[in-house]
């Protein structure tokens, strides 16, 4: 059973998923980021593949991407860091963002090496439902959750297809817009969520500009099985690239309140 | 006035093409795709862009048989004039069509993104005519080069936005532009620059610019006779080119040739000639040809030619290239200045960079074509906006 | 596509005209008017000139509705866009069918004068296509101002010879073409700027310059179902005035406006409004107005838009003011920039500063007009060769 | 009788003629120069009135002539120029060149105060015979000789008429051109000069171009009556602005080694 469902499972336990980017602001700098996350309690695990041309992504991450390739991080160096998390950390849920392109670049044997590194789950910003039919296909083949996502303006009807086109959990952005972090939120971001709630019993995550705890704990509340945190954290990294040890505390001491 | 155009998702045996885009407009594709088509249906949309092309644009735009160009290169040398196209280029065919059909979805703000300015020139000047307000998205390193477009656009009541990511030139305009459209999809119409991009913009943007390809069919059967022997064009994304070869595909007689950026080496970042040099992949919303690395990292890349340089290319172009139907061939820098200069001194014309590739290989091919052979050049734009970096070239 | 044009020594109740020249160019201007019949009359030659007004340059050029400004003024405006025409203003439409007409005696020498370097591009472009060496005179303080049009005509392949006398300036460009001619006449032909100077060019300039009035009679009818109500055009020498005007001068309910350049203040030497401030005299060739002192030696003028900053004004405007069949008024800086902006941002139009008097007087006189009225204005010309010094002017 | 006619008709003597721009370099300097001239035994003088744009001139006059307009020489002052040199030299024929606008813009009475002062000819060489009706006519009534100019283009069947429509003398252009210094001149110019000759009696003078005895004398051989000096003569100015006197003594050199 993929380790989101175990995850999702879990009676009374909404998630708590962190998103990094891999490399950033360099390999090793990356795993000790990563690792506080997860140590100070963690549900689960977002990783991104840095990509040249993030046009998904707001500023905060597309500098994070940008600091990941310019530290020399490759594709390879993605997977590897990823067998380690997964050699550290054996039963926690591990998701991949990436690009269509890097993907695409990589060919069919991509699949093969994620499910070999134990990735449990992928997405792909730039690939809709339409287009993902075989990326879908050799997800399953290889045992590795699909995730959908829907954007504030998907209808329905579409949201739930998109829902079911999806295995470990569909993505709901939570507002127009790239990724960054927001001050506040609309209410009918969270309304949306509560509606979404309604057309599935399957996995819900909200990500986008969640920065907050209040944030996180209101799509929780509006029942989303788990919400995903990233450019906030870029952005403390970004903040405290010459003592990372202080981006690695604020870290800690965000994932500690948000799961206390 | 245009050649008929099915919308296709795919092109090719090896499906370029698609709708690659984030789920958020997902749907808003679909609107424009909706709409495009029921305008297009539409007496009175499409009789309003006839009409906008004519009185505001200038078309239809001449053939001009190049009688001493002719006479040197012994090939009869025919050029299809968009370089007399209000604004200076090819580019008004496009923005005119996109922003009355943005007018038609009822969107009431056009965003577009622009290299060296002449697509975000050309929307903000079309914006100015419909009273559509218009933001462009343009490399702040762009701006710095090309200050006196900017001002232009701003003089057409457009507001420029700098864009500081990445190599801070069109790509990443381009990506600025969408993340634009993600956000403010609802009142937002992105005019794209070229025939690429996700469904339907390839097809759509082909419908608009056909009218290029579809006046010069019949005007080089009034001057000639007969049709071209073969027809020329330059790619940036393929707009110009997939415009003026709409007209002639079906015709298996008339040779399609397409001249893309060699730029001043082979260098990865030093050219863009994406047809020639490429690799399959999937970006800015399609499936086509990109020049990148080998993990799908997008390069970054060169042309004197501002509006060739870009790393990917409209899918069916790709496609054309499997097929065989066109042919593609890189042209330097140095080739294109000296085609530049030949053609203002033969025929007194100053082309733009981007249509001195087209003509420098047409120059190229003209020997290996039948003597009485007629040659159809697309002199997509003029090349006003490139004399000083002429200049520069030249070290004059 | 021409109007009738008699060739006219003199005009008007005063006389204005004449061929005032050095005796070594009456035997070849009594040439040019030979020719000038004799090609006139010539179906082949015709045919050429066509031909090249249509595919080289781009004819014809649409008149457009402008709507948004229509709104805003109240009254219905129509634009004739010459801008639309190769090498940006109509002076391509004189410099054609003179040049032409020069290949036609046999001349195989072209020189011209030239002020900000518009009737020098549109001699050197047009020398280039018909494979006729140009060598152009313009003041060395205008080839400091305006290098890109030096360079433009250099890349022509035309020759261009500074003038360091008098003001160094158009005035003075002019005199010295006028040296070169009585130096060289057997092989060389002098391509005057606009519709003055000696018998024949007023008359011979106005005609070529027809094809402008012709063209919008037809086009106002077709659109409109009626001539325009008035028409306006700028005054520099007055050619594109006097071009526009040959369609509707025998219709006297066609008012007929023009406007001139009122420049910077009413210093002698800050404007050039020949029409309403000059004062009869004879140079350059004509018997005419002139901005001059009392003793006769002419002034330096100014104004921001370089083609009509010109101390004189073609012979039958100023017989047309005498005889009130047109009515002149003059256009400061001030408001040509202020048009300048509004037009770019109402209707996407950049007009050249020339157009923009022309436009700006339109304005000033439309609510006059009956509210039904049509007004027909003339854009001689594109302002991208001005948007420098906009922005100067503006402080941008 | 016209002063130039008793001039011409003096057996066996060819006329020198200097040109000089009235005020150049300024009034006083001016009467000095043709003073000097006359002095040195020339046999008539033809005067400019500086005009701003003078087309049919060279760069060496238009200097001249630029040079007295700025040390502000005006109309007015050209006449009273006249009437001095007139009441220092009564029997010295007086040829005035302007162009045509200073002489439309003084009006008709410019033809009275010519007279008045003493001026026996008047050249315009803007104003070509189809043009002068008006203005012969009115020389004609004051008394003072009118003069055409023959170009080297122009028919012998015009140049006949031009002859004709001359009194005083028809002057004969030498080149094609604007007057201005020429190291040499074709033979054409000689033979031209003679086969003018042959179409009448009537007093020929030659000029543009002209700086060297020989040349003087070789016009002379063809048949003129006379010879015009004149940028010579301007360039001597403009190279002597420091110290006119060299000017004067070269001027008087020149002119006394072509009497000679
Ligand atoms: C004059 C001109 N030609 C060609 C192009 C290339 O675009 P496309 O390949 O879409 O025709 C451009 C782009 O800016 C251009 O300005
Ligand atoms: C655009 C434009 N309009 C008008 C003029 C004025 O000339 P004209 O009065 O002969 O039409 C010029 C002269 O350069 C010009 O460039």
């Amino acid at each position: 059973m993929n380790r989101f469902d175990a995850a999702f499972q879990q009676p009374g336990r909404k998630s708590f998923i962190p998103f990094f980017t891999l490399g950033d602001p360099t390999r090793a700098e990356s795993m000790r980021l990563i690792r506080a996350a997860i140590d100070a309690g963690a549900d689960a695990v977002e990783l991104g593949f840095p990509f040249s041309d993030p046009v998904t992504d707001g500023p905060v991450n597309q500098r994070s991407m940008r600091r990941s390739l310019s530290s020399g991080m490759t594709y390879n160096g993605c997977v590897e860091m990823v067998r380690e998390i997964r050699a550290l950390y054996p039963d926690l849920p591990i998701g991949l963002l990436l690009y269509c392109n890097l993907l695409f670049k990589r060919g069919e044997r991509a699949y093969a090496e994620f499910a070999e590194v134990g990735v449990d789950a992928v997405v792909c910003s730039d690939l809709p439902l339409e287009e993902s039919g075989r990326h879908c296909e050799l997800l399953d083949a290889h045992g590795i959750g699909c995730i959908q996502m829907i954007a504030p303006n998907t209808p329905t009807e579409r949201a739930a297809r998109l829902i079911d086109g999806s295995s470990a959990f569909t993505y709901v952005i939570s507002r127009f817009g790239t990724t960054g972090p927001s001050a506040r939120f609309e209410d009918d971001a969270v309304h949306r969520v509560a509606r979404l709630r309604e057309l599935s019993d399957k996995p819900l995550v909200v990500g986008f500009g969640i920065s907050s705890k209040e944030q996180v704990a209101d799509f929780w509340n509006a029942g989303a099985d788990g919400v995903i945190v990233g450019s906030y954290f870029s952005l403390l990294v970004e903040r405290n690239l010459d003592d990372l040890g202080v981006a690695r505390k604020e870290i800690d001491e965000f994932v500690r309140a948000v799961r206390s | 006035m245009f050649t008929h155009v099915d919308l296709r998702t795919r092109f090719g045996e090896r499906g370029y093409g698609g709708l690659y885009s984030s789920e958020s407009l997902v749907a808003v594709l679909e609107e424009v795709e909706t709409a495009f088509l029921k305008a297009r249906a539409d007496d009175a949309f499409m009789d309003k862009f006839k009409d906008v092309l004519r009185n505001f644009a200038g078309r239809a735009t001449p053939v001009m048989y190049a009688e001493r160009l002719s006479e040197k290169y012994g090939r009869r040398i025919f050029l299809k004039r968009e370089d007399l196209l209000h604004g200076g280029a090819h580019k008004t065919n496009s923005t005119i069509g996109q922003l009355l059909l943005a007018e038609y979805m009822g969107k009431t703000r056009i965003i577009a993104e622009t290299g060296a300015g002449q697509h975000g020139v050309a929307t903000a000047m079309t914006g100015a005519k419909l009273g559509l307000p218009v933001e462009v998205y343009m490399g702040a390193v762009d701006i710095e080069r090309q200050q006196t477009n900017v001002k232009r656009m701003e003089l057409f009541g457009a507001q420029v936005h700098p864009v500081t990511n990445g190599g801070a030139t069109l790509k990443d305009a381009i990506n600025e532009a969408m993340r634009d459209w993600i956000t403010n999809v609802g009142s937002t119409y992105h005019c794209f620059g070229t025939a690429a991009g996700p469904y339907p913009y390839p097809s759509m943007v082909k419908f608009f610019q056909s009218v290029i390809g579809n006046e010069s069919r019949a005007q080089m059967v009034e001057m000639t006779g007969a049709l071209p022997s073969a027809v020329f064009a330059c790619i940036g994304g393929g707009s110009n080119a997939i415009g003026m070869y709409s007209a002639f595909e079906d015709d298996p007689d008339v040779l399609l040739f397409g001249a893309e950026p060699a730029g001043a080496s082979e260098d990865p970042d030093r050219h863009a000639a994406t047809l020639t040099r490429g690799t399959p992949g999937v970006f800015h919303g399609m499936h086509s040809l990109f020049l990148q690395n080998s993990e799908g990292q997008i390069t970054n890349t060169h042309s004197i030619a501002a509006g060739l340089d870009y790393p990917g290319v409209g899918p069916e172009l790709a496609a054309m290239q499997d097929s065989g139907r066109a042919t593609f061939e890189a042209v330097s820098d140095e080739e294109t200045v000296n085609v530049f200069a030949e053609l203002s001194e033969l025929e007194g014309i100053i082309p733009a960079f981007e249509s001195a590739h087209a003509l420098a290989l047409a120059l190229r091919k003209a020997e290996e074509l039948d003597p009485e052979a007629t040659i159809l050049v697309c002199v997509s734009g003029r090349g006003d906006k490139d004399l000083e970096e002429y200049w520069n070239y030249r070290g004059i």
